[in-house]
């Protein structure tokens, strides 16, 4: 499972893509998230406020129970800004 | 088919403007919007990142709505990315119609839209050295929802 | 103060927009509608007719309605008489803000008004020798009445 | 008081301005419009439906009540479709 970051939860975490396995109890973007969280102090940072967060699987917006499995690109960002 | 770019570079309005009438006689009004970079509170630059791949895609299926709801001839969206200065535009939004009421009203919604549903995140550098990512405007939110119901 | 234009030439978008943001750091959006000529039914040109002193005066009202209804660093209006071909632009209209709504509001306001409310006429002549003026629009008149309240 | 004509009642009328110096009775737009009508079978043509009609005095659109005096620029003209 392929992760990115982007903007702010970049730059707390510390890189802008990382491979993961999570145990196959993590089912969808919340709980990945929140396994995501207790990685590192900066991932734990990042994800500190999930109500500044969102999240994408392929490359397309989804939402907190969206599945999530192995194989799928998710991303996760804070609340847009471009125009 | 929407015309979707995403550059560093900086665009030819007048170009891509032309480019949506040359060569046809159905087109009867052109709408755009240029975003341009203001220079507020000692703005130095803004950086500008987004989602390679997801930012096109998301492009192209916010197009393909303003497509599906009016009678376009022809759209263009191009965004800029990277550091953009003061004064220098970041987003161009170009609809053409035979009629100016869809050019003009699609138009809007594609720079409403794009705000809230396209993978852009902006920096704002300043001349004392501050940074700071800018935060999602409330106010953007509710002008994507006006387009929220199909347009009469 | 608007710049307003009555002219036969073809005029230049990209540096009638450039000319709105040049040199300052407070426009956020710039907003244009650009009005073509289409070629509907064998149409072989528009013959664009208008009252010289008073077509600037209009113009000049109505842009200054737009920048009294919304905050604009800047206005434009450019509107072409004479002989036109299929294809060939007839009206450019610009408006600059910090802000795009404003922008995109009075960019929509400034064509309605202007089709009622400026003295142009239009001739069509087809390539079959036929003539005939063009009759105002009941459509028109509706989309210029949306505007006779004050926005929000 | 300088007349001018435009689009299909220039058309009719055959010239675009004249010179015309009305009776004292005639003192507004309407008035004014009658009275022209009586000038020529083409002024007649130009100006038998009123209703398809505009005007403008001193450069300003002009209801029918407006006042007309000498010295003004009043114009007649079919609804505007610029734009």
């Amino acid at each position: 499972m392929r992760i990115l970051y982007f903007a702010w939860l970049r730059q707390k975490i510390g890189v802008a893509e990382e491979e993961v396995a999570p145990p196959p109890e993590i089912r969808d973007v919340a709980g990945l998230r929140e396994w995501l969280a207790t990685r590192s102090a900066g991932h734990a940072a990042a994800f500190a406020d999930a109500k500044q967060i969102r999240a994408a699987v392929n490359q397309d917006f989804a939402t907190p129970d969206h599945p999530v499995a192995a194989g799928d690109e998710i991303a996760f960002f804070p609340p847009v800004t471009g125009g | 088919m929407a015309r979707i770019q995403v550059q560093e570079a900086l665009f030819d309005m007048a170009a891509e403007s032309a480019a949506l009438t040359a060569g046809r006689v159905d087109v009867g009004g052109v709408a755009s919007f240029l975003g341009v970079c203001r220079g507020d509170d000692g703005l130095a630059a803004m950086v500008l990142e987004h989602y390679p791949g997801m930012t096109e895609r998301a492009l192209g299926r916010i197009a393909a709505e303003a497509e599906a709801r009016w009678p376009l001839t022809g759209c263009t969206v191009i965004h800029r990315v990277g550091r953009i200065l003061p004064g220098e535009p970041i987003v161009l939004v170009l609809t053409a119609s035979a009629h100016r009421a869809a050019a003009l009203e699609s138009c809007a919604f594609l720079i409403d839209w794009l705000k809230t549903k396209a993978p852009f995140w902006k920096r704002e550098e300043f001349a004392d050295g501050d940074a700071r990512w800018v935060a999602a405007k409330h106010e953007d939110d509710a002008a994507a929802l006006r387009w929220s119901a199909k347009p009469e």
